[in-house]
């Protein structure tokens, strides 16, 4: 046993860092660090500074313009990356559609999608939750009716995060209804966002803010080319895409990064006649949460260890979605408690793009607290919510 | 040892939560919600016709002379319809230092038309550093001629923006974290020197920052003898803590109906969710938490009339400290079992319990009021 | 709504206080303090003087020699007896059988038996849990077949308390085993212990202590005058009989008398510089007790205050049992904390009845914290453990 | 970054791995512990045979230069089989000091027959009013010539009545609680002034309270140089943090399995307890906080060859807290679901439920680290 990393990680790390001190957009640091939401260009713009450097699929294969690197490899990026405080690219082309289309997809659609998708040049959305299913995708209610050589698809999509901004869609529909079990008879399609029949109506989330959108679809024509692999297989391959949702899914480096933070924030704000971090229950909560982090961080660098000797990361990975979502709840809880009176003011015009100084009412970044926490609270809901987690865990793990 | 209410105090709780059943319903809130003022003007006439407004005061002052208990009772239903006229900043804030300090010329001056209602008032005692300490005071009131003049900062002052009077709390002498040497003043929210910049808070409430700049006040704007502020205000935000805890109670009470009628409607698996043995017992443990905090309540309310006054206080601070864990606690598994739904802004429940975590952090969190417990 | 007490309250208090203090002997208050165990006869004098002065049955009515008490009355009496530390009278025969006998027995019954229940001449012992059964009481085995004028008793009860000491015994057993409910059938038999058939085989606890006992039953022939009320009723009696076992079940006056016991302990002792007291974790707890124990109180009184108006204690009272076991061990967790190395030594003979100084091993109550910590850890199994409870409120109070 | 052991160190887990599992059952471990002495010597003289006293020495010492990692792998198998044989006071704590200070003359006099398993020692570092403090040490040292002479009593010294050896810190400098001016003895457990009063402890070990009564030692039975010691207790008893640490981790995986086997074949209500979806979800619980603590131990035992020493005390406080909070809520649990049968002494979980719960108190129990955890 061994916690040092060899001479060749250290100087991958050394790369790494070097490539966001150097090529990580000022202008992005600060917006982040006020608290400042990002644009769409912001996001294509910092996703084309990674693709230059060949950082965009950080788990592709070498073959389709992925890094082919190791987990650690992978480790020690997300964590200079959480360092940074530099954004993940925006994960439902590169992380969800991509590895299916590669996986799954033929010859034509590779050459066709995954270019213009390492390239930013298109912006994917996701089109597998529905209104009502919740965490039981299976019940999934969308048709996608055949009609020579289209689909006809109808039907209703949620939870589809930056929908607003997105060119393409990819969808699990039904092909067909008549079918013994729920799973079967279900495909994985693409679709043109600018098909006529596609309305996209914003869902204004806890806190105020729009993220997720509901996508409707009227009569949607989709040419049969844009059906992935077999018809009929679209759960199996959905199940492999909500496999790769799950890359970094303990998010250990952000955590960490964040705890960090707070202990500035806590040895800065005053608490009766101490500094916060001095005050014992808060001091307690920050120890237990370190030690949570320690224990979280571990059980990921163990699941990674066992994927580098081949092994499937199992449903073991379950338990980093919980305890993953929780310590980012946990954390958001203790950035609330630090801002004390401060968490109450609702001022997003203050953290908006074009903010003048006349918005500035509160001067601090403590507004955006109650409002991550609040917004946060999905956590431990979306990705499959931490009860199915555990339900899984009893299932697969302890066999009950 | 006596647990019911008097008739009178019945029908106080019947005529609030008539109204609030009847006349409240969540989408008007959320528009008033939404206006520049943030509540509706109309309604708190109502709350004033009602009688509501003048509830907590002496007759002698045209109040009804209600107590802990009936300002639990309503305070409770505030809280079953997430009510967001500012009863607690203008009635139970600004007119308890009023009631508690003001002379009879003072009340006539300033008290009367607040509990008429035709005019609103506001509180104004936490600044910026001070975090929870009402003692922590850096707003200066030096003596000029036979008045004062004002200089500092106010901050996250609820009502601060819509209040016609504001009661705050300066230093006329002493260092900035000494008990002695704050003194409280009542004085017209437009009074020369005063900024103010209003603003919506994350719970649908309305605060502001404002700030005093050589603002000049007479000696009979001074409540109570100079440099002894410090008790009142501690006992006036004693009985703000019961009511925003009154009000938790009623939110929870209501959280856990949605959630025990959510869970039962919403099928998954085949199966309502409401009939998983996990969530049932997370169900029981919700219950559990609503009774034990109604249990604390009632232990509150009831101290307030004994004459144990540090019990009194270890009573508040146990209440507070109930709310701010388990109240929040129940508050997540709300959300939770609600699932997507419950993180949406369209849902009352949402609200709820964006209100519920904020009185939390309201006149000093868990932590704060632990660590300032009475062990004994 | 008023927190004070009447007049005549306060008189009936300070007659209940000065009963303890001229009644209760220093002796037992010694052996108490001192964690000594008691005697047999230790707990029968001092049912007697209990009965001498008409307290000894709190819950019977006037007709039967009970003090015919208002609930506030009771919980007065309890609080007082906390207070004074003395140990309640042992409740198999004047809180089970006792009620059972005067509410469903006949006459003869009730002369024969209750008066001796009363004066301590007989005493009795629990025959209702079986090996197995656990928490589903109605799967009982044992058997009671009609044979004449007797009953033939065959089976195993068991966690039988005290029954070491027992001269009788109550037995719910199958009279029919050809019945649609396991509920039915069964009937409520008392039985002398010298009966031939019967043997007690201790049951060693956790700790190391005998308490309970299992009781096995071979041929026991039992008159049948000795069937309580009608035979296959016997279920129902247990039920009431459990209700009753409920009196006081949330405990609050002894956690209350323990609570201020554990704050004097930590304020002597030393952690670090500081007493214990002053450390902030431990005083973060004792706070959190202190409040847990406020609001179990005052649901405790809620629920007496309703008692008091006619109202059933519905099932709001399995919140007593949930909340009234976790109080007992959240101290008991306390106390091994507060004793540090102290709670190690395992030195059961310097608390027992014939202890010489010899056996004095740690000068300090403190060994007897992990024991009491170790061996309540029943208190949330037994009585219906508080998973049952759980069920009981999600059924009866939420309606799931 | 590599998480597999060596061929050695797996050799050696599956050594002690197989002779728990043939050798050790929980009746014969029972009836060693119900004697006077508390535990088998044949044993001892096996584990000694099969070179597990020689583990953590230094070849040169005759010893089989192990570390933390072979330390860790023992103690866990030690955790699943509830050994009580005394390896951690004998060999860790005292073993542990003498490994560290002693001569290479010391070494000889003292060490060889503690690896050779034929004399058994003991640490004597508590004291009645040091509680958790290592460094509150009133046993005090007086020169005497060029000797020593110690007056004063030690408290719950682990295998203290069974030792032939004591290795013992006293203040031979300074006040109470200077951390300088400690120094460490080994000396004879028969040595005259020496008295012991011996007893088992709530987990089926032995301990033991002695009282030094000018007990005379010499200037080479000093360990180290005089005051200095503290560090070297202060690293000692981090290593002893990790062992029982590493064995309330094999004691955890056990009563995860136990508990699992027990409520798939307790019916109750007709249907097995681990049917219902409440239990599922507390044993999953239970299963994360195993894998969680394990993590701890692995990060622990990882950071004892790094450079930063801070952060590996912090990993060694780190882990004792997760062991001391997360650890006893899953032995609670385990009795909890195991029902009635949990609480019997005759059941195999009560007895690693009471150890569990008794290495929360050994070494300073979870407040203890959490107050002195290095947060930076």
């Amino acid at each position: 046993m061994d916690l040092s990393f060899s001479d060749e990680e250290l100087a991958f790390r050394d790369d790494i860092r070097t490539f966001f001190q150097e090529k990580y957009p000022q202008e992005l640091r600060e917006k982040l660090s006020k608290g400042i939401r990002l644009t769409r260009e912001d996001h294509v713009n910092w996703q084309k500074i990674l693709n230059d450097a060949g950082y965009m699929a950080v788990n592709w294969p070498v073959e389709y313009g992925g890094t082919g690197w190791s987990p650690i490899q992978k480790y020690i990026f997300a964590t200079e990356m959480a360092e940074a405080n530099a954004p993940d690219a925006v994960p439902f082309g590169v992380n969800m559609v991509g590895p299916v289309i590669y996986t799954f997809g033929n010859e034509e659609q590779k050459q066709r999608f995954l270019p213009d998708i390492l390239a930013s040049n298109v912006w994917w959305c996701q089109g597998y939750s529905e209104p009502g299913a919740g965490s039981d995708l299976a019940s999934l209610k969308t048709s996608a009716d055949r009609d020579g050589d289209h689909y006809v698809l109808n039907g209703t999509k949620t939870w589809t995060t930056l929908g607003q901004h997105a060119d393409w869609i990819f969808v699990l529909a039904r092909t067909n209804a008549d079918v013994a079990r729920r799973q079967e008879g279900i495909s994985f399609i693409l679709c043109d966002m600018n098909t006529p029949g596609i309305t996209v109506r914003p869902i204004i989330t806890i806190e105020g803010g729009h993220e997720v959108n509901e996508v409707h679809f009227e009569n949607v024509r989709v040419p049969v080319d844009n059906l992935v692999g077999e018809e009929g297989k679209g759960w199996t391959y959905g199940k492999v895409l909500l496999q790769h949702e799950r890359t970094n899914i303990a998010g250990v480096a952000r955590s960490k990064y964040r705890l960090a933070r707070l202990k500035e924030m806590a040895a800065s704000s005053i608490h009766g006649a101490d500094p916060l971090i001095a005050q014992a229950s808060f001091r307690a909560k920050l120890v237990e949460t370190e030690v949570a982090l320690k224990a979280l961080e571990f059980t990921d660098l163990r699941t990674l260890a066992a994927v580098a000797t081949g092994k499937a990361p199992g449903p073991e990975s379950s338990i980093l979605k919980i305890k993953g979502t929780e310590m980012q709840q946990q954390l958001d809880t203790l950035y609330v408690e630090a801002a004390g009176y401060y968490a109450m003011p609702y001022v997003p015009d203050q953290f908006s793009l074009d903010a003048t100084d006349d918005d500035v009412v509160v001067d601090s970044t403590e507004p955006t607290t109650a409002l991550r926490y609040f917004n946060y609270r999905k956590a431990s809901i979306y990705g499959g919510s931490n009860e199915i987690q555990k339900n899984i865990i009893a299932k697969h793990v302890l066999g009950l | 040892m006596d647990f019911s209410i008097t008739e009178d105090q019945t029908m106080l709780q019947d005529s609030v939560s008539r109204f609030i059943q009847n006349d409240y319903d969540f989408d008007m809130r959320q528009k008033n919600a939404a206006t520049s003022q943030g509540f509706s003007t109309e309604l708190w006439q109502s709350f004033a016709e009602l009688g509501w407004t003048a509830v907590p005061f002496a007759e002698a002052d045209g109040g009804l002379d209600g107590g802990a208990t009936e300002l639990m009772l309503m305070m409770e239903q505030f809280g079953k319809g997430l009510v967001i006229e500012p009863y607690l900043p203008c009635i139970v804030m600004a007119g308890g230092v009023l009631k508690r300090l003001a002379s009879d010329a003072q009340k006539q001056t300033w008290l009367g038309e607040i509990i008429e209602g035709s005019k609103l008032a506001a509180l104004a005692f936490v600044e910026p550093q001070s975090r929870f300490d009402l003692h922590d005071v850096k707003l200066t009131a030096s003596k000029d001629g036979d008045g004062y003049v004002l200089n500092g900062a106010k901050t996250v002052v609820l009502n601060g923006a819509s209040a016609d009077t504001l009661v705050v709390s300066a230093r006329s002498s002493g260092d900035r974290k000494d008990e002695d040497g704050i003194s409280l003043f009542v004085l017209a929210a437009d009074s020369d020197g005063i900024s103010r910049k209003g603003y919506p808070t994350v719970d649908a409430r309305q605060a502001a920052e404002i700030t005093f700049d050589s603002v000049r006040v007479s000696a009979d704007q001074l409540l109570g003898d100079a440099g002894d502020g410090l008790a009142t205000l501690h006992a006036v935000i004693n009985e703000a803590i019961i009511a925003i805890c009154a009000e938790a109670v009623g939110i929870m009470q209501t959280l856990n109906y949605k959630t025990l009628e959510y869970t039962k409607s919403r099928v998954q698996f085949g199966a309502p969710i409401a009939s998983f043995q996990a969530l049932q017992h997370r169900m029981v443990d919700m219950f559990v938490i609503y009774e034990q905090t109604r249990s604390l309540l009632l232990h509150a309310v009831m101290m307030q009339d004994q004459e144990d006054v540090v019990a009194a206080d270890a009573a508040v601070r146990a209440l507070k400290i109930q709310v701010g864990t388990e109240g929040r606690k129940l508050g997540e598994e709300a959300v939770q079992l609600h699932g997507g739904m419950g993180v949406t802004w369209e849902l009352d429940v949402a609200h709820y319990f964006k209100r519920l975590t904020m009185i939390d952090t309201l006149f000093g969190n868990a932590d704060f009021h632990l660590e300032h417990y009475p062990l004994g």
